[in-house]
């Protein structure tokens, strides 16, 4: 009797795997589930393997896990993929007739394009896919039924009535299957109030711009940020949201900067590369003090290296983007409540400190579908620290914490000048070195009250009494929790950091006398290091993954009890 | 030199950093006067720039700047503009600033048509950095980099511009400051792209193109020229001996881009807060 | 489709990430026929490319491989050409690559007339990226980012080509392998920058520019057309209705920029020891 | 009687500035003078100020004195400009027409136009200047009208006798003021042997890239880095080394990955702002792990900030420039000798370990004028690394220390594949798991030899005694030597790097027990994290400079002076 499965879909690019998850998880969560699913996909677009995890727990969990409790394998290259996830104690449905050689006793033989055939089309065979996998769980059919007649209605009763039909005799399967291998239907875990938004990383991070007032976007597309440009695109209308696909990611940065010096409130997003390219405008931002708000959706590198897999690669590439010495935060929220929320808080910021702010997020994260409660929707105020200028309306003025009222062009009458040299209080060129130590302390000034502001991390156990706190940032916040939870040791607890520059002084105190753990998906544990550089504290030990897959709860676990032994 | 005071004029005693005989000083006089006689009000121009001495232009100039990054100009430009497009936009740059660093830039701007003037002084030559071969160079002179002379083909942006079907190609010559500034005059009031290469005398570092030179291989297109042909227009590009100037192509038929997209009158600043019943919905769609 | 075994081929099992139909896939024929047919040693060839499903050519075909970054192929392609004039250079990129992200390398490739083909897969769209607008999309093709269609001016590859003065500029249709082959060969024989702009149908993303449509909307040039006139070739490139397939220009008089700048046969590999005299020479003008 | 002489000209740009001072120095250092030169100048052609100090030393100096002893100043603005380094020592040499009411009493009135018409034309002002330079040092006129001759000798006699009686104008009426004012004439301290070259740390750095066989440029100009690309583009054809003017950043390093894939020996040099652009490329070099050495002329930041003065704020940049994790080396040399010594071990240490090798240099650096005996110029032994392939070639093929044998194309019978997206051994795409994890090991593995191999500190004074430690990297090299010298306290000695990455592990040692000062020309203290987190020490005292200017002895005396009271 399962209180927390694990089922995963596997298939190659355009075998429909997207849509068998998406009918599912729309159903269980109108059903009051707890749902998690994370998915991991080829950079092609039809063949190959792609694979999707769903998870159906009792408490809420947002992370992958390597086991597979059940496995619907579309292609028999998805079973060799998954090999090292499946055990004996998993069921594997597949269609013993595309598998040839490759099948194995143990396999269910799934009939999907016999019963899509017998419906009228190989096309309905996800369809039957869904069927069977709520037959198994032993979902009422009626939730499904009303799904498709929902989705399919506009297409006419014909096509309704055939998708019911492809339901039923999937499900009809489903149910004889599990009686017959005995699976236990899925007991009542559902404790999900109907009112939770069904949405991934993507969708939360656009949902928080545009509750940030956010009306301007140009970018290139780059996965896994391009996500966020689709979504916002997709919203051009209802909000008046400028949107530009720029010709390289030069252009949209500097677009950017162009947008925000005349009063948008400006965002762009891509991925390391071609964040690289962005590097020389970052530095412009901090010159100039412009707001900009930078997403950052991290992938394996370097160079071009797994476009479509996940990594926490870049955030020393962020940290120290851009020549030369000026002030930056960076977000890196971790569930879509932090996603929605510390978008709002980069606008913000970006905007009372006149500085660029950066988002990381990640793969795994932004593909990554969950639930958050309708009232979890976090709203900030919006800020926008615009001011009408005077004739003598200078842009840098000189004030004690670094920042100047922020005018712009064609607001009052005053003249607005941004200079990417070094410049005086009204923008003008100059070369004075008294006036350039001046400037260079009015961007750097502000670092402090920053500091001072940054988002405390968020204490998960006991960190007050634990000896040893495992540190997590960005998207590894579920793993982590859940990872602590299995556990069940006092002596460990966690912190995860939804902000990882500045960081707080109260970190300092958070660390003092413990054993530090830190892990990340990267290579040679950069927040580790930054850590320590803020902190002052050694890093006892680094859990790093690198393979462009995330961790899963069980190698945190197994990571934690060796240190335990140690 | 025309001098007349405008109220783009920077303040008394203001530090030129242009050598004493650069053409740039009389390009400066033929813009502000341009801006002057068109009688635009200073608090609604931006003009935006690049790195270089062309693109120091709007740091003597009394309006709104946005001086930005080498080559970076017309993207800065393109997001100034979709953010408010009440602001009269102006690019100043030089010929390595947006031919060079900045020519991907200058091949998809003019591919959106927003509205803006792109006025390009064209020394042929890296002035700034001391005398380096620029895209516009021409064959043969040598330089600290190009020590056996240039040997690139030099760029044609106007022919270039015109392959991307540019709506409106000028060229001028800083020397005759009342015939630049005229020019300069219809590429401001042209609504789309528009761009005018300016040839420009650098008097320390392009000993090739003097103002002598540029005198003698210079000629204005015939009175009675029509700018409406893009294959003619092309053809005179395509001429080396003379080079011709004024105003090769203008076709104001091409949309605008910020027609086509639709953004309306309002400048962005003024809605930054997002449509409550639209944002319910947008949410309720993810129930 | 003309399946001869040659030298290029993979080996066997090789897994090739395209889409089944996708025109990509013959392509890569009339490339490794090409390649084939003109006798070329593959330990000679090195191709070149950047990032998409046109870049991951090289990946299929037995040869050399630089498989660099997305937009960069034709820097990297300079650079090898002039560290090694032996080698046979071949860059093979999509539209996204060559003339988006890679705009400003492909105005000043051409300008240098380095001796490198360069193969364009031009299907109209972002195709890895999962079908954004392209440089080269059509007006009015949805897109997951022009939710309107897209709005801007199609780039014309082949005319900024030509308005840089391109030697050689072509266009194939990869549903014709046999043409697409002998175009492809002509290029690679051509000494100078060759351009082949490919009309290569996506089956996935686009779905205006089919193989139905590029049938129906292309047209050979005709048999006796002569390709020496830029003027002419630029005319037939401003053509929007039956769009001409072929050689359009060719002209082997430009001078190599290999021969201009004087690099001699001998690879750098085999002179990286500095001459001794030279070097005490030098240092001696310091005394 | 001076021993130690600090003498600066300032005029405004094409004053001629740089004609006197290159007479003055080829003149001293034919005398057998030590010599140093620095120059500060604007971001023009033409007006403003340029400044160039020369310094006559008993002991070989390279550092920036504050103090001036003797000013020649060309134009009014130059004494507005100098006003902080002027003291009552302090001679000044004006022309009293030229100053109108800015002329004060203690100037002396210097008539070189007077004299230069007297011979026949105001071009001759800057031979009457230096003349009247020699005339007060009591210099031989013959050693300077030698140099004229040799100078001028291919324009016929005329020109000749004509520099020689606007030289003899100025000589006397040098000696005349010497008199009159009482200066001593300078002690013979010229200890030099004449068999040293005289040269600026551009044409070091040059030296080094020829002396190491580097026969490929592709570079776009910036100051400071263009000095490097001018210099190798003069000696194309004496080296056979391939010259390009770059459109971009961008092209230039992706021009020069590829010449370095066929064999080239390939360098690229920029500054701060074109450096951003190049990330993406430095990232692709890890990835194919192709060689290439990567000169960064650091200016003030951020955006174009001041172009034409110095800074050491790339240093981070470059450190985590490229997204993703892979292996580096950073030289940061400060004297000529070093500069011609790291750039060959660049090149060497690109070659051997496949690798992106960094040079770090500054404004004030590559403009410094110095000497360096003839003997001192170190030639290291060239390094290829390039085997004729087999048919069976594997491009990244496994090894134990990560490093697989490097084949370029059309050298053997193997095929060479590069590829920026993760590969397997052959340099094909892959998307699996586990070969991604061996790639990214193999990349960092190389790190731990490179980190024995790395250059040690070198030790300034009793290092092993010293209580405090002053640390310093790049130019700073002469300016802490001098300061520590002057200070002549036993309870300071300094260690100079000019590696700063990886650090050698001795560097830990060197670091124990001892309060670190780091002093260095940025505004947060770059080397200094960098020291903390490669060491786990901390830095007691930073100091800090980022005008624009670089460090003067006087300065750092006090600043070394300041601490040793706290
Ligand atoms: C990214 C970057 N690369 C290089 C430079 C150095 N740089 C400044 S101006 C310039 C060229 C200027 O030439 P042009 O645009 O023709 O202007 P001009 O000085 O001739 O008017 C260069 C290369 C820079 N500032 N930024
Ligand atoms: C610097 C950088 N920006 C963006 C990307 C993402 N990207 C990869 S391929 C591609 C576009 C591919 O389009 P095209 O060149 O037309 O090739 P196609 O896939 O259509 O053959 C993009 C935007 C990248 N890899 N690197
Ligand atoms: S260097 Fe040339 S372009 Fe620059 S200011 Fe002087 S004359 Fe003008
Ligand atoms: S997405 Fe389009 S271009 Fe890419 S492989 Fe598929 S059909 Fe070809
Ligand atoms: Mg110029
Ligand atoms: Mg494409």
């Amino acid at each position: 009797m399962y209180r927390d499965i694990s089922i995963v879909f596997s298939g190659a690019a355009g075998q429909g795997v997207k849509t068998i998850t998406t009918a599912l998880l729309h159903v269980l969560k109108k059903c009051g589930y707890n749902i998690f699913s994370c998915t991991e996909y080829m950079s092609r677009i039809r063949g190959g393997t792609n694979t999707t995890e769903i998870r159906i727990t009792e408490k809420k969990r947002q992370a992958y896990v390597h086991h597979i409790d059940m496995l619907f394998a579309l292609s028999p290259h998805s079973v060799e993929h998954l090999q090292k996830r499946i055990s004996s104690n998993t069921f594997i449905f597949a269609e013993k007739e595309r598998f040839g050689d490759q099948w194995a006793t143990n396999f269910i033989d799934t009939p999907l394009s016999k019963f899509a055939l017998e419906t009228g089309s190989l096309v309905f065979s996800n369809i039957v896919a869904a069927g069977v996998a709520f037959g198994i769980f032993g979902i009422p059919i009626e939730i499904f039924t009303d799904y498709l007649h929902e989705q399919f209605a506009a297409k006419g009763d014909e096509i309704v009535a055939k998708n019911r039909a492809a339901a039923k005799l999937g499900y009809d399967f489903g149910k004889h299957i599990a009686a017959d291998k005995g699976i236990m239907p899925l007991v009542n875990i559902a404790t999900e109030s109907p009112d939770t938004l069904l949405m991934d990383g993507s969708t939360a991070l656009g949902i928080g711009a545009i509750a940030a007032g956010c009306n301007f976007i140009s970018s290139y597309p780059m996965s896994p940020g391009t996500g966020l440009l689709t979504f916002l695109a997709s919203r051009t209308k209802s909000f008046g949201i400028v949107v530009d696909q720029a010709e390289d990611e030069i252009a949209a940065i500097n677009a950017g900067l162009g947008a925000s010096y005349a009063g948008a409130k400006a965002i762009v997003t891509t991925s390391g590369g071609g964040f690289d390219l962005m590097q020389e405008g970052v530095s412009l931002a901090g010159m100039i003090e412009t707001p900009l708000v930078i997403h950052i959706g991290q992938r394996p590198g370097p160079a071009t290296g797994l476009p479509t897999r996940t990594e926490q690669g870049d955030l020393n590439l962020a940290l120290h983007s851009g020549h030369g010495d000026f002030t930056k935060a960076i977000f890196s929220p971790g569930t879509l409540e932090e996603l929605i929320e510390t978008m709002q808080r980069a606008f913000n910021l970006a905007q009372e400190y006149q500085i660029p702010v950066f988002i990381l997020t990640d793969q795994y994260l932004l593909d990554s579908i969950s639930t958050i409660h309708r009232t979890k929707v976090q709203r900030l105020p919006i800020e926008t620290f615009i001011i009408k200028t005077a004739p003598t309306y200078q842009r840098y003025a000189f004030s004690d914490n670094g920042i100047s009222p922020r005018g712009i062009p064609g607001y009052g009458e005053g003249i607005v000048r941004v200079d990417s040299d070094e410049h005086d209080e009204n923008g003008l060129i100059t070369e004075n070195f008294g006036v350039r130590e001046q400037m260079v302390n009015k961007r750097l000034t502000r670092q402090l009250s920053l500091r001072g502001a940054a988002l405390l991390p968020t204490l998960i156990g006991p960190v007050n009494q634990a000896k040893r706190v495992v540190i997590a940032w960005g998207s590894n916040h579920g793993v982590l929790e859940e990872a602590l939870d299995i556990l069940s040791d006092n002596t460990f607890a966690g912190l995860h950091f939804s902000q990882v520059y500045p960081l707080n002084p109260i970190v300092k105190s958070l660390c003092e006398n413990k054993t530090l753990i830190v892990m990340e998906n990267n290579a040679t544990g950069q927040f580790a290091d930054l850590i320590t550089l803020e902190t002052g504290k050694p890093i006892a030990h680094r859990i790093l993954k690198f393979t462009g897959e995330p961790f899963s709860v069980e190698e945190v676990v197994d990571a934690l009890k060796e240190i335990d032994h140690e | 030199m025309n001098k007349t005071a405008t109220p783009f004029d920077m303040p008394q005693g203001t530090d030129v950093a242009w050598c004493p005989g650069c053409g740039n000083h009389m390009l400066l006089q033929a813009m502000k006067s341009a801006l002057h006689e068109l009688g635009i009000d200073r608090n609604n121009v931006v003009i935006v720039s690049g790195i270089g001495q062309a693109a120091k232009s709007p740091q003597y100039l009394n309006a709104n700047m946005f001086n930005g990054l080498h080559g970076r100009s017309l993207p800065a430009a393109l997001g100034i503009k979709l953010s408010n497009r009440n602001l009269v936009v102006i690019v100043e740059s030089g010929d390595g600033d947006m031919y060079g660093e900045g020519g991907n830039h200058f091949l998809h701007a003019i591919r959106r048509n927003f509205d803006v003037t792109v006025i390009v002084h064209n020394n042929m030559v890296y002035g700034l950095t001391k005398g380096q071969a620029s895209p516009t160079s021409q064959r043969g002179m040598a330089t600290p980099v190009q020590v056996n002379g240039v040997m690139l083909e030099p760029f044609n942006p106007l022919a270039v511009a015109l392959a991307l079907n540019v709506p409106f190609a000028a060229r001028a010559y800083a020397g005759d400051v009342e015939r630049t500034k005229s020019i300069i005059m219809q590429a401001i009031t042209f609504k789309g792209f528009s761009i005018v290469d300016v040839f420009q005398p650098c008097v320390v570092f392009n000993k090739l193109n003097t103002y002598q030179w540029f005198r003698e291989n210079t000629t204005y297109l015939p009175e009675n020229y029509k700018p409406d042909n893009r294959g003619a227009a092309l053809e005179l590009l395509f001429q080396t001996e003379k080079l011709p100037l004024g105003i090769f192509y203008s076709n104001e038929k091409r949309d605008l881009y910020e027609d086509l997209i639709n953004i309306g009158t309002t400048p962005l600043y003024q809605h930054d807060q997002p449509d409550e019943n639209a944002f319910q919905h947008m949410i309720d769609a993810f129930l």
